[in-house]
């Protein structure tokens, strides 16, 4: 049997003395969706960045394809696209100077294909804008912006939701569930409960976990 | 090659176990130690037909400024043991270890500052060693800094690690750089600790001295480090068995 | 024995104050290192047994 | 590999040049602590031409320090520095750019101010290529060790003192050594020993430094 792409064996972590979550397991297939639920401080955003490889968990271990992330870092980062809480964006850099620079981290990307996806959130017009003239709204559809663009399989994103309005909202679901549909993962935390949700959907409480 | 050792080195539970058994042997020989050199350095050893009886000061001084450089670099070993193998328990022995390096070497400077007085007149001089040992003390008071300052206790420690060795690796440039200067600005002087043959009767107190300071050192880092080890593992049973036994052999 | 009497070991050929000075420094320093973390652990098992305490009251 | 090298290098240097007050500060405390001297000390030329050597050195010192505080901080807060751990390249090469492009704008300002101050303080003409040559090979030195302690303290709140007491000690080398070349040169004799001392430094931080940064920063970025 192959082993699941992402999995988490175990998985303790312990912050400032206090155990947000332990013995945790759980395992991404392509084309699943894991969303993340809990209660704040229940250890979601945590969670996220010990699968993203950004913190090393207290016990336990993270695996991709079967194997320890850290002897994996440099697949993890070919398949990876994360968007944390902060997403990344220089308010003083134009939106597309910011996305050429977030593309050319992973896989370099052509002004045309830059210029269509910020058109696909909606940003048509903006993209030489200096951004911290943009709502906090429009930044984060900026961030989102690197998911229309030639993206790897593994998508992570904490609260990718944060200050859309409730048309970007919708358009963001589709496009997660499409990205699933199409052999994609998703990992995310929210807080509203999604309502187009692909087929591979599953759903994690932590607030569950701790009671 | 078997590293199961090594493996069971970094399990808190058995140094808890082992640092008790050891730690009584530690502690007499230190006591013994320091004792049999104090007297041996005060009461016996022939004068300096130099500095006269200033010179007995050297039994403290020396070996604390050697313990103060040792313990630095046992800092950056086990910074770079928690690093690579992630030993907890290296996290443990740097942070606890660092505030006595850090004493060591204000012993080395204060005895060296009050030997300075009769030797050249002055409480102070700028003298190569001491201007090292001041810049170790500094460097001690950096990574104590740093450690208090981050909140989560393991990036504290990695954070420290990554400082001990930087400053590791730093600490012979500092050394080299340091004494260079000093010939350069005050021409050979009289050196104190640099003695040539100095004789049996005036070494042999001393290797005393220094082997009575780094048992010192193994005694109190063990109480410290079980200490910190029991508290850390507050959660486990054997901890909390433990910790239940002792308060029982207190009340 | 290098000292003929005992004001004479006292006295340190002029030099008693700073080498009595250094010697009592450095003992009170090594005296506190070896009093930090005993105090330190018995106020950690103080801690620790009113924690109990308060458990088994529960 | 490369490329991204130059990308974020051309990126860094675009940010800086749109916030041209924060590079303006530390050359203007730079002038400010050195012009603080002769009112301190009085203003006798031959003094203040004695204790020029130190007081050029220590007042860059403490510039370069200043400007540092802050290197990775917006980084951090808006989660760039996460996409540079997440990504395929090397974090050593993506510091190595990013410390570069700062020296460059900063650094270099710093060394091209520093032959006026010297003149005000009555250094002699001869002596500014010296002066000139040290604060080169120095402060590229005096960047790569300071971004090692702000990448270990960009998580905390005041980091600003805290990256001082971890950093000061460890500049005393370069400190040595570059004062040193100037008082040599002020002496009339030859400065190539310390200048190629200071160089071999230079070049030892280029290649060990990077790695002690990128280590802090994944630190500060996993708590």
């Amino acid at each position: 049997m192959s082993s699941p792409f992402l999995e988490a064996v175990s998985l303790s972590c312990e912050r400032d003395w206090r155990l947000l979550f332990e013995k945790l397991d759980l395992s991404l297939l392509p084309g699943q969706m894991l969303q993340v639920a809990g209660p704040n401080g229940s250890g979601k955003t945590s969670l996220l960045r010990l699968l993203a490889g950004l913190m090393q968990p207290t016990a336990g271990e993270v695996r991709l394809s079967g194997r320890p992330l850290r002897e994996q870092r440099a697949e993890l980062a070919r398949n990876l696209l994360w968007i944390g809480h902060a997403a990344g964006i220089k308010g003083l850099l134009t939106a597309e100077e910011n996305l050429a620079w977030l593309c050319a981290l992973h896989r370099p990307a052509s002004r045309e294909a830059i210029w269509q996806a910020l058109a696909a959130v909606g940003l048509r017009g903006f993209e030489d804008v200096p951004c911290h003239t943009l709502s906090a709204g429009q930044q984060r559809r900026v961030a989102l912006a690197r998911l229309y663009l030639e993206a790897p399989p593994l998508w992570i994103l904490d609260e990718p939701f944060t200050a859309l309005d409730r048309h970007g909202v919708a358009q963001l679901e589709a496009h997660l569930s499409a990205h699933c549909t199409g052999g994609g993962m998703v990992v995310l935390t929210t807080h509203h409960s999604l309502t187009e949700r692909p087929a591979g959907y599953h759903e994690l409480d932590l607030g569950q976990r701790a009671a | 090659m078997n590293w199961t050792w090594f493996h069971k080195l970094g399990s808190p539970k058995w140094f808890y176990e082992i640092g008790g058994r050891w730690l009584p042997w530690f502690g007499w020989a230190a006591a013994i130690l320091l004792l049999v050199g104090t007297v041996w350095g005060l009461a016996f050893a022939p004068q300096d037909y130099q500095q006269g009886n200033s010179f007995r000061i050297i039994y403290i001084h020396v070996p604390a400024a050697f313990l103060a450089q040792s313990i630095y670099v046992m800092l950056a070993a086990a910074g770079l043991v928690g690093l690579v193998w992630k030993m907890k328990l290296a996290d443990v022995a740097l942070q606890q270890a660092a505030p006595i390096g850090a004493w060591m070497s204000f012993i080395a400077l204060l005895t060296g500052a009050v030997w300075g007085k009769p030797t050249w007149g002055a409480w102070w001089v700028w003298d190569a060693r001491l201007t090292s040992m001041l810049i170790l003390l500094f460097l001690y008071f950096g990574i104590i800094a740093l450690g208090q300052a981050i909140s989560n206790r393991d990036s504290a420690a990695k954070a420290c690690a990554v400082l001990a060795i930087v400053g590791v690796v730093n600490i012979p440039i500092i050394k080299y750089s340091v004494e260079w200067w000093n010939t350069l600005h005050q021409p050979a002087t009289f050196k104190i600790t640099e003695k040539p043959a100095m004789p049996a009767e005036m070494w042999l107190p001393l290797l005393v001295m220094v082997l009575g300071f780094y048992c010192f050192f193994a005694a109190v880092l063990i109480m410290r480090m079980r200490l910190e080890v029991l508290r850390r593992e507050a959660r486990a049973s054997w901890a909390k068995a433990e910790v239940r036994a002792l308060v029982e052999k207190h009340a | 024995m290098s000292f003929s009497s005992f004001s004479d070991f006292f006295a340190m050929g002029n030099h008693g104050l700073y080498v009595w000075t250094a010697y009592g420094v450095s003992l009170a320093v090594l005296g506190l290192n070896l009093a930090l973390p005993l105090v330190a652990r018995r106020r950690y098992l103080q801690d620790e047994a009113r924690r109990l305490r308060r458990e088994e009251n529960k | 590999m490369s490329n991204v090298f130059a990308l974020l290098f051309r990126r860094e240097a675009r940010l800086l040049c749109r916030r041209p007050a924060e590079l303006a500060n530390p050359l203007v405390f730079f002038a400010i602590v050195i012009a603080l001297f002769p009112l301190a000390v009085g203003p006798e030329s031959q003094l203040l031409q004695s204790i020029s050597p130190g007081l050029v050195w220590v007042a860059a010192l403490l510039a370069v320090l200043l400007s540092l505080d802050g290197l990775f901080r917006s980084d951090f807060e808006d989660g760039s520095l996460e996409q540079w751990v997440v990504s395929p390249h090397p974090l050593a090469l993506l510091v190595l750019a990013k410390v570069l492009a700062h020296w460059v704008f900063s650094g270099l300002a710093l060394v091209l101010l520093a032959p006026l101050l010297g003149l005000m303080l009555g250094l002699p003409a001869s002596t500014l290529p010296v002066l000139l040559l040290s604060l080169l090979l120095g402060t590229p030195v005096l960047s790569l060790l300071g971004a090692v302690g702000a990448a270990l303290t960009v998580g905390l709140k005041r980091g600003g003192l805290l990256l001082a007491l971890l950093i000061l000690p460890l500049y005393i080398p370069v400190l040595i050594l570059g004062s040193g070349a100037l008082q040599a040169a002020l002496q009339g004799l030859p400065a190539a020993g310390h200048l190629l001392w200071l160089a071999s430094l230079t070049a030892l931080s280029v290649t060990l430094t990077p790695f002690a940064i990128a280590a802090g920063l994944t630190i500060s970025v996993g708590e």
